[in-house]
C-alpha cells in the first residue's frame, strides 16, 4: 500500500500547481506579481547601498559635495533631497519599510479578523450579536481620521505603533467576510456529517472549517496590504509618521514641507510612483486570486 | 411600509456609534497617561483661566463624573475653546462642515453618475480591448496614493499651466470687495475644480470597477436569459434588466465604502488646502489643538454615518425584497 | 415479535421564529415536528413521506442528535438518548449514522476519500493507522466502489455524483451502525444511478441494517420500505405496511399524494385527484385537522377538532375524522 | 405540417480544456400542435438543444452545423433583429421557476406586460387586460400581478412563467424542466395545467426533462438523449412498449412504479461520459451490457423500425 502521507503532500502540491496554472492565465495578475517581485528585489538590495559608500545611507548619508536638493547626477542617480541625501537609496529603504509595514499590519489584522469571524460565525447567538455590532460600527467609522486621532493621542511616533493601530482598526472587514463564510460552512451537510461521525467542536473548527476559509483570509490579506501601506504613507505625509524612518510617505512629506514640491519633480515623482505601483501590484494579485478562490467569477470564460 | 421604523432603528444605531466614538475620545485624551488637563487646556493660559476651565470641564472631579460632564458638554455642542484660534471650537467646525459636504458629496455624486454607466458599458463589452484597458486604468487610480497624485495635478495645472489656483477655497480680493454672488460662486468653482477632479477620479475608478463586477455577475442570472428569450432589444436587456439589478450590490458597497472614501477626502483637503473638516483635523492635530481635533473628528464621523444612512435608505428603495 | 430497535414517542420540535428588530425574543414557533410516534424493528425500513415542510428532515435530525427535541422520547437499542454527551454521544454515533441528501455538499472539499471515510474511526479512536486503512478499503468495497485504491486519493470534485454518494455512505457504514437515517439520499441523482443505490441499501438491509428512509417520492418508498408513514405539517397522518398504504390509502392526503405520482408507462392511466393549493405556512398552521383547507371531504368537525391516530387494524394507523 | 425541423444540429461549448460536445448531430421534428419530449440525464445536452433553437447561446457556445427550420425557414440564417421578433412571438420558453427566471426587482405583472408590449402594438389598457386574462388562464388571481417574485411560492412562480410564455400566443412553447424542484403535488398541478392549456390553445410543445415518468403521460412523441446524441426517437406508446436502444431499456427498468407488480430495479453500470472526450463509436458502449466490437469503433446510424420509431444502435442491424 502506498504511503498515504506522501500522497497527500503530492495532492497539495498538485492543487497548488492547478492554482498557479489558473493564476498564470490572468495577465493582470502576472503584471502585479512582476511589479511585486521588482519591489522585493529593491528591498533586498537596500542594505547594499550604504556599504557601497556611506553617502548612500538613507537617513544620515550626507554628500559633502552637494548641499541641498539637486537633480539626478552620476553619483546620485535620482538626485538628492534638501539635506543632500541620496534619493535612490531612500527609495530602496522605503521599499523595505513599505513591505514590512504592509505585510505585518495586514497579517495581524487578518489574523484578528479571521479568529473573530470564526468565533462569531461558529458560536452564533449573543457572542455573534455583540461582535458583529462592534464590527458594523467600526466599519462605519472613517479609518484614516481615526488613525490620525489615535496616533496624535498616543503621541509617540513610532512606525510599530502605527502598524499596531492600522492592524487593530483593519480587522472588521475580514471578520465580516469570514463570519459569513463560516456561517454558510456551518450549515453545510459535511459539517453535519462530521458531527454525526462524532467529531468535537474544536475538530470541526480546525479541521473542517478553517482549511476552507484560509484561502479567503489570504485573499483579504493581499487587499489588506494595500490599505495598510496607503494608511502609513498617508499618516507620514500628513506629518504624523515615524521621523526616524525613511518611508515613501515620509519622503513626500519632506519634499512638501520644505517647499521643493514644484521645483524638484525628480524628488516628488519616485516615492509616489513606487507607492502607487506597489499597492497596485498587491491589488492585481488579490484580484487574480479572487478569480481562483471564488469560482463564480471563473465560469464565464 | 415601515420606513419610519427602519430609519428610527438605523438612527439609534448611529447614536450608539457616536456614543462609542465619544467614549473612545474621552478614553484616548483623558485616561491615557500624561496630564489630562493639558490635552484640553492651552499651555499658554494664565493659571486663573486654567483653574476656571478645570472647573468648567469638571477636571477636579472623579473620572466618572468627568465623563458625565464631558458627554453633557459634547451633546450641547460645547467643545471648549480652540488653543489656536480665538473662538469656540463649535463655531469653527460648523463653518468647515459645509465645505467638506460640498467637496465630498459632489465628488461622490459626480463619480457615481459617471462610473456606473461606464462600468455598465465595459461589462457589456467584456473581453474587448476597451474593457481591459478601462479596467486596468481604473485599478491603477483605485490604488493610487492620493496626496502624490494631487501634488502632480497642482504641479501641472496650477504651477505649470496656471489654469487653477494652488489651493484654498476663496480669493480674498473678490470676497472682501463688492463682488456679485455670481462672481463669488464662480470663484468657489474655480477653487473647487482641481480637488474635485482628483477626488472624483478616485471615487470614479472605484464605482466603475464595482459596477463592472456586479454587472458581470448579474449577466449570468437566469432572468437575463429570460429577458433575451422574450425578444427584448439588447439595450433594454442591458439597462432595464441587468444594470438595474447590478445597482443593488453597488449601493451596498457604497454604504460600506463611504467611511473608506473619507480617507481620500481628508488627504485631498490637506493637499489642496481646502478648508474642510479633514484639513482642520490634520492641522489641529499638528498644532496640538486637541479640542478642535476631537470636535472635527466627531463631526466627520457623524457626517459619514449620516451618509451611510442615506445609502441604506436608497438601497431599501431599490430592492423590493427589503422589508425593513 | 422482535423488540423494536428504535422507539419514538410523541416527538416534538418547535423552532422559534424571530421577527425583525426584536432582541432574541421569539414571536412564534414553527412546529416542525408535532407529536410523532413510531417504532422501527431490526432489519426493517420505515419510510417517511410528505411534501417539503412536512417535518421529515427535522425528524431525521432529531434521531441522530443533530437537533435536540422540544419534547418526547427517543429510545434506540433500549437506551434513552435524551441529553447524552461526551463519550456516550460518541458511542451513540457508532450505533446510529446518517446518509445525506446532497452528494455535492456532504463531503468536505478539502478531504480525500481516504480522509473522509476514515474520519469516524479517527474521532472515535478506533484502531491504529493500518487497521483504519484496512477498514476504509472494506467500507469502500461494501458500497461497491472498487477497486478502492482507485478512489482513496481522490478529492470530491474528482468524483461523479453517484460516486460521492457512495463515499458518503461508506463514511457512515465504517463504524458498523445498526440504524441509519437516510435523508433523501437518492433524490438528487439521475434515475440510472438511483436504482443502483437503492439496491445497495436493500442489500445492506439484508445484512441487518435498519433505516429511517426520508423521501418525497412514493414510488421509491414503495420499492424500499417495509412500512410507510405519511407526514403533513409536522404530524403523522397515516402509517402502515407499505402495500397496505399504497393499495388502500385511507387518508385524503395520502390519496392525493399517491395520485400525483406520475406513472412511467403511457398505457396506465391514473385517476388524478389534483389537490388545490399549497402546503400552509408551518408557523401558522390551520385549526383542527391541519389538512382541512385542502381536503375535498372536509366536514365541520375537521375545522374544530384535531383527529387522533386510529388503528384500522393490522397496524394501519390514520388520523382522519372521516374514518370511524 | 412540420412546424419545427432540427437537422443534424451541432452545438459545442468552447472551454479551456477543449470543446464540450453538448449537442452532436441531432435531428428531430415537431408537428403543429403536438407535444414532443426530450429526456436525458443531467449534462446530456438537452437544455443546449432548447437554447440553440432560440439562439440564446452563452458567449462560449457555438453552433457548428445543422439547420433549424421553423415553418420552413432556417433560424440559423436569420438576422438577429428578425430572430428577436420571432422569439416569444412564435417560440417561447418556460424556464425552471427555481432558477430565478423572474427578475426580482420588477412586479411580475409588469414582466409579463413587457413581453406583450415588445411584440404587439397594444395600448396600456389592452396590455393590462391581456395580463389579467393570462393570470386567469393559468388559474391565478389577477391581483397578484402587482406582487414581486419573492412574494410568490414556487408553484405560483411557475404558473406566472407559464402565463408569460403564453403572452403572445406562440406556436411553439419549449418547457425546460418545468416542474423540477417542485413538490409532487404542485408538480402534478403544473403538468395538468400545461396539458390543459396545450389542448385548449393548440400550440406545439417541447418538454425537456430528466424524468421519463413525467413525460410518459404528456407527450405524443419522445426522444431519448445520451451524451449529446439523440439515441432513440419515436411515438411514446411504441417507445415504452418496445424500447429499442439498450440505454432506453435500462432507463425504463430503473424506474420504480407505484402500480402493478413490484419488480427489481436494474441500474446501469458506470457513469455518463464527459462530453469533452466522449467515447469513440457508440457513446454508450462502455456501459452497455450487450456491446460488440463494432460498437467501440463505429458510430451507429439511425435505423427505422416501425413508422415513426428510430434508434441508433448496432444491435438493430
Amino acid at each position: 500500500m502506498p504511503k498515504l502521507n506522501s500522497i497527500h503532500a503530492m495532492n497539495r502540491i498538485q492543487s497548488l500547481k492547478n492554482g498557479w496554472n489558473l493564476f498564470r492565465k490572468d495577465k493582470l495578475g502576472l503584471l502585479g506579481l512582476s511589479i511585486l517581485l521588482f519591489f522585493i528585489l529593491m528591498a533586498l538590495f537596500a542594505p547594499l547601498m550604504p556599504r557601497l559608500n556611506s553617502i548612500y545611507k538613507p537617513m544620515t548619508g550626507f554628500d559633502p559635495e552637494v548641499s541641498g536638493s539637486f537633480p539626478p547626477s552620476k553619483t546620485h542617480l535620482l538626485g538628492t533631497d534638501y539635506l543632500g541625501r541620496d534619493i535612490l537609496s531612500q527609495l530602496m529603504k522605503g521599499a523595505q519599510i513599505a513591505l514590512a509595514v504592509g505585510l505585518t499590519a495586514a497579517f495581524t489584522s487578518v489574523l484578528i479578523g479571521t479568529v473573530i469571524g470564526l468565533i462569531s460565525g461558529y458560536f452564533g447567538r449573543l457572542t455573534d450579536t455583540i461582535l458583529m455590532r462592534i464590527t458594523d460600527i467600526m466599519l462605519t467609522l472613517p479609518g484614516l481620521p481615526l488613525i490620525i486621532v489615535i496616533a496624535s493621542a498616543i503621541g509617540k511616533q513610532s512606525v510599530w505603533i502605527i502598524v499596531i493601530i492600522i492592524a487593530i482598526l483593519g480587522w472588521p472587514s475580514t471578520a465580516r467576510v469570514i463570519r459569513a463564510q463560516t456561517l454558510s460552512l456551518r450549515e453545510r451537510p459535511f459539517i453535519e456529517a462530521a458531527k454525526v461521525a462524532g467529531a468535537s467542536s474544536p475538530r470541526i473548527i480546525f479541521r473542517h472549517i478553517t482549511p476552507n476559509i484560509l484561502p479567503l483570509s489570504f485573499l483579504y490579506m493581499t487587499f489588506g496590504v494595500t490599505g495598510a501601506i496607503l494608511a502609513e504613507a498617508g499618516l507620514s505625509f500628513i506629518g504624523l509618521g515615524d521621523p526616524s524612518i525613511v518611508s515613501w510617505g515620509m519622503m513626500l512629506q519632506w519634499c512638501f514641507t520644505t517647499g521643493y514640491t514644484f521645483r524638484a519633480p525628480y524628488w516628488v515623482f519616485p516615492p509616489g510612483l513606487c507607492l502607487s505601483l506597489l499597492t497596485f501590484a498587491f491589488y492585481l494579485i488579490g484580484r487574480a486570486l479572487d478569480e481562483i478562490i471564488n469560482p463564480r467569477l471563473r465560469e464565464t470564460k | 411600509m415601515n420606513l419610519a421604523k427602519f430609519i428610527l432603528g438605523r438612527s439609534l444605531q448611529i447614536a450608539l456609534a457616536l456614543f462609542i466614538i465619544m467614549t473612545l475620545l474621552f478614553v484616548l485624551f483623558r485616561v491615557m497617561p500624561g496630564d489630562p488637563a493639558s490635552m484640553i487646556m492651552d499651555p499658554k493660559m494664565p493659571p486663573e483661566a486654567k483653574e476656571l476651565i478645570r472647573h468648567q470641564f469638571g477636571l477636579d472631579k472623579p473620572l466618572l463624573l468627568q465623563y458625565w460632564y464631558y458627554l453633557k458638554n459634547t451633546l450641547r455642542g460645547n467643545f471648549g475653546r480652540s488653543f489656536y484660534y480665538p473662538e469656540p471650537v463649535f463655531e469653527i467646525v460648523m463653518r468647515k462642515l459645509p465645505n467638506t459636504i460640498l467637496l465630498f458629496t459632489t465628488a461622490v455624486i459626480l463619480s457615481y453618475s459617471l462610473g456606473l454607466p461606464l462600468g455598465k458599458a465595459i461589462a457589456w463589452k467584456r473581453g474587448t480591448r476597451l474593457e481591459v484597458g478601462a479596467t486596468t486604468v481604473g485599478l491603477f487610480f483605485y490604488t493610487i496614493f492620493i496626496p502624490w497624485f494631487g501634488l502632480i495635478m497642482i504641479w501641472v495645472f496650477s504651477y505649470k499651466l496656471g489654469w487653477f489656483p494652488i489651493g484654498g477655497m476663496l480669493t480674498p480680493e473678490i470676497w472682501s470687495g463688492q463682488a456679485t454672488s455670481l462672481e463669488k460662486l464662480l470663484d468657489i468653482l474655480y477653487h473647487l475644480a482641481l480637488p474635485l477632479f482628483v477626488l472624483t477620479l478616485l471615487f470614479f475608478a472605484g464605482s466603475m470597477l464595482l459596477m463592472r463586477n456586479s454587472m458581470l455577475e448579474t449577466l449570468r442570472e437566469d432572468y437575463i436569459v429570460t429577458a433575451r428569450a422574450k425578444g427584448l432589444p439588447e439595450k433594454i436587456v442591458r439597462d432595464r434588466h441587468a444594470a438595474r439589478n447590478a445597482m443593488l450590490p453597488v449601493v451596498t458597497a457604497l454604504s460600506l465604502s463611504l467611511a473608506f472614501s473619507m480617507n481620500g477626502g481628508v488627504l485631498t483637503e490637506t493637499v489642496f488646502s481646502w478648508p474642510g473638516l479633514g484639513r482642520t483635523l490634520v492641522e489641529a492635530v499638528l498644532n496640538h489643538d486637541y479640542p478642535l481635533a476631537q470636535a472635527a473628528f466627531l463631526l466627520l464621523s457623524a457626517f459619514v454615518l449620516f451618509a451611510n444612512l442615506v445609502a441604506d435608505i436608497l438601497y431599501a428603495y431599490l430592492d423590493p425584497r427589503i422589508k425593513y | 415479535m422482535n423488540q423494536p430497535l428504535v422507539k419514538v414517542h410523541n416527538l416534538k420540535k418547535y423552532f422559534p421564529v424571530k421577527a425583525g428588530f426584536s432582541f432574541g425574543k421569539a414571536s412564534g414557533y414553527v412546529r416542525a415536528v408535532d407529536g410523532v410516534s413510531f417504532d422501527i424493528e431490526k432489519g426493517k425500513i420505515l419510510g417517511l413521506v410528505g411534501e417539503s415542510g412536512a417535518g421529515k428532515t427535522t425528524c431525521g435530525k432529531l434521531l441522530v442528535k443533530l437537533l435536540e427535541p422540544t419534547e418526547g422520547k427517543i429510545l434506540i437499542n433500549d437506551q434513552n438518548i435524551e441529553g447524552i454527551k461526551g463519550s456516550r454521544l460518541k458511542e451513540f454515533h457508532r450505533l446510529v449514522q446518517m446518509f445525506f441528501q446532497d452528494p455535492y455538499e456532504s463531503l468536505n472539499p478539502r478531504f480525500t476519500v481516504m480522509q473522509t471515510v476514515a474520519e469516524p474511526l479517527l474521532v472515535q479512536g478506533i484502531g491504529d493507522r493500518g487497521e483504519r486503512e484496512t477498514k476504509v478499503f472494506q467500507a469502500l468495497k461494501s458500497v461497491e466502489l472498487s477497486p478502492p485504491q482507485h478512489f482513496i486519493h481522490r478529492f470530491p470534485h474528482e468524483l461523479s455524483g453517484g460516486q460521492r454518494q457512495r463515499v458518503s455512505m461508506a463514511r457512515a457504514l465504517i463504524v458498523r451502525p445498526k440504524f441509519v437515517v437516510a435523508d433523501e439520499p437518492v433524490s438528487m441523482l439521475d434515475a440510472s444511478i438511483r436504482a443502483g443505490l437503492l439496491n445497495l441499501m436493500l442489500r445492506l438491509r439484508e445484512e441487518g441494517l435498519s433505516y429511517l428512509f426520508i423521501t418525497h417520492d412514493l414510488a421509491v418508498a414503495r420499492y424500499l420500505c417495509d412500512e410507510i408513514g405519511v407526514m403533513y405539517l409536522g404530524k403523522m397522518v397515516e402509517k402502515g405496511r407499505t402495500e397496505e398504504v399504497v393499495q388502500h390509502a385511507a387518508h385524503p392526503y395520502t390519496m392525493a399524494l399517491l395520485s400525483a405520482v406520475p406513472i412511467p408507462d403511457p398505457q396506465m392511466r391514473r385517476d388524478r385527484v389534483v389537490l388545490p393549493g399549497e402546503i400552509p405556512d408551518p408557523a401558522n398552521p390551520p385549526s383542527g385537522c391541519p389538512f382541512h383547507p385542502r381536503c375535498r371531504y372536509v366536514k365541520k368537525e375537521c375545522l374544530e377538532m384535531e383527529p387522533k391516530l386510529k388503528d384500522l387494524g393490522d397496524d394501519h394507523l390514520i388520523a382522519c375524522h372521516l374514518v370511524k | 405540417m412540420k412546424l419545427l425541423e432540427v437537422q443534424n444540429l451541432k452545438m459545442y461549448y468552447q472551454t479551456s480544456q477543449g470543446y464540450v460536445k453538448a449537442v452532436d448531430d441531432i435531428s428531430f421534428q415537431v408537428e403543429k400542435g403536438e407535444t414532443v419530449g426530450l429526456v436525458g440525464e443531467s449534462g446530456c445536452g438537452k437544455t443546449s438543444v432548447a437554447i440553440s433553437i432560440l439562439r440564446l447561446l452563452p458567449s462560449n457556445g457555438r453552433i457548428l452545423g445543422g439547420r433549424i427550420l421553423f415553418k420552413g425557414e432556417d433560424l440559423l440564417e436569420k438576422e438577429e433583429a428578425k430572430m428577436r421578433k420571432l422569439r416569444w412571438q412564435s417560440i417561447s420558453i418556460i424556464f425552471q421557476a427555481a432558477m430565478n427566471a423572474l427578475n426580482p426587482v420588477y412586479r411580475v405583472g409588469e414582466q409579463i406586460a413587457e413581453a406583450i408590449r415588445v411584440h404587439q402594438a397594444l395600448g396600456r389598457r389592452e396590455v393590462k387586460e391581456r395580463v389579467r386574462e393570462l393570470y386567469q388562464l393559468v388559474g391565478m388571481d389577477p391581483c397578484r400581478g402587482r406582487d414581486y417574485p419573492h412574494q410568490y411560492s414556487g408553484g405560483m412562480k411557475q404558473r406566472a412563467i407559464i402565463a408569460m410564455a403564453l403572452a403572445c400566443n406562440p406556436e411553439l412553447v419549449i418547457a425546460d424542466e418545468p416542474t423540477t424542484a417542485l413538490d409532487v403535488i404542485v408538480q402534478d398541478q403544473i403538468m395538468e395545467e400545461l396539458s390543459k392549456l396545450q389542448r385548449q390553445l393548440g400550440m406545439a410543445m417541447i418538454y425537456i426533462s430528466h424524468d421519463i415518468s413525467i413525460l410518459a403521460e404528456t407527450c405524443n412523441r419522445m426522444g431519448i438523449m445520451y451524451a449529446g446524441k439523440l439515441i432513440e426517437y419515436g411515438e411514446t406508446a411504441s417507445l415504452f412498449r418496445e424500447p429499442l436502444h439498450p440505454y432506453t431499456q435500462s432507463l425504463l427498468a430503473s424506474y420504480p412504479n407505484l402500480k402493478g407488480e413490484k419488480r427489481k430495479l436494474s441500474s446501469i453500470q458506470g457513469e455518463p461520459p464527459g462530453l469533452i472526450h466522449p467515447p469513440p463509436g457508440c457513446r454508450f458502449h462502455p456501459r452497455c451490457s450487450r456491446k460488440k466490437t463494432i460498437c467501440e469503433k463505429e458510430e451507429p446510424g439511425y435505423r427505422k423500425i416501425e413508422d415513426n420509431h428510430w434508434a441508433a444502435c448496432h444491435l438493430l442491424s
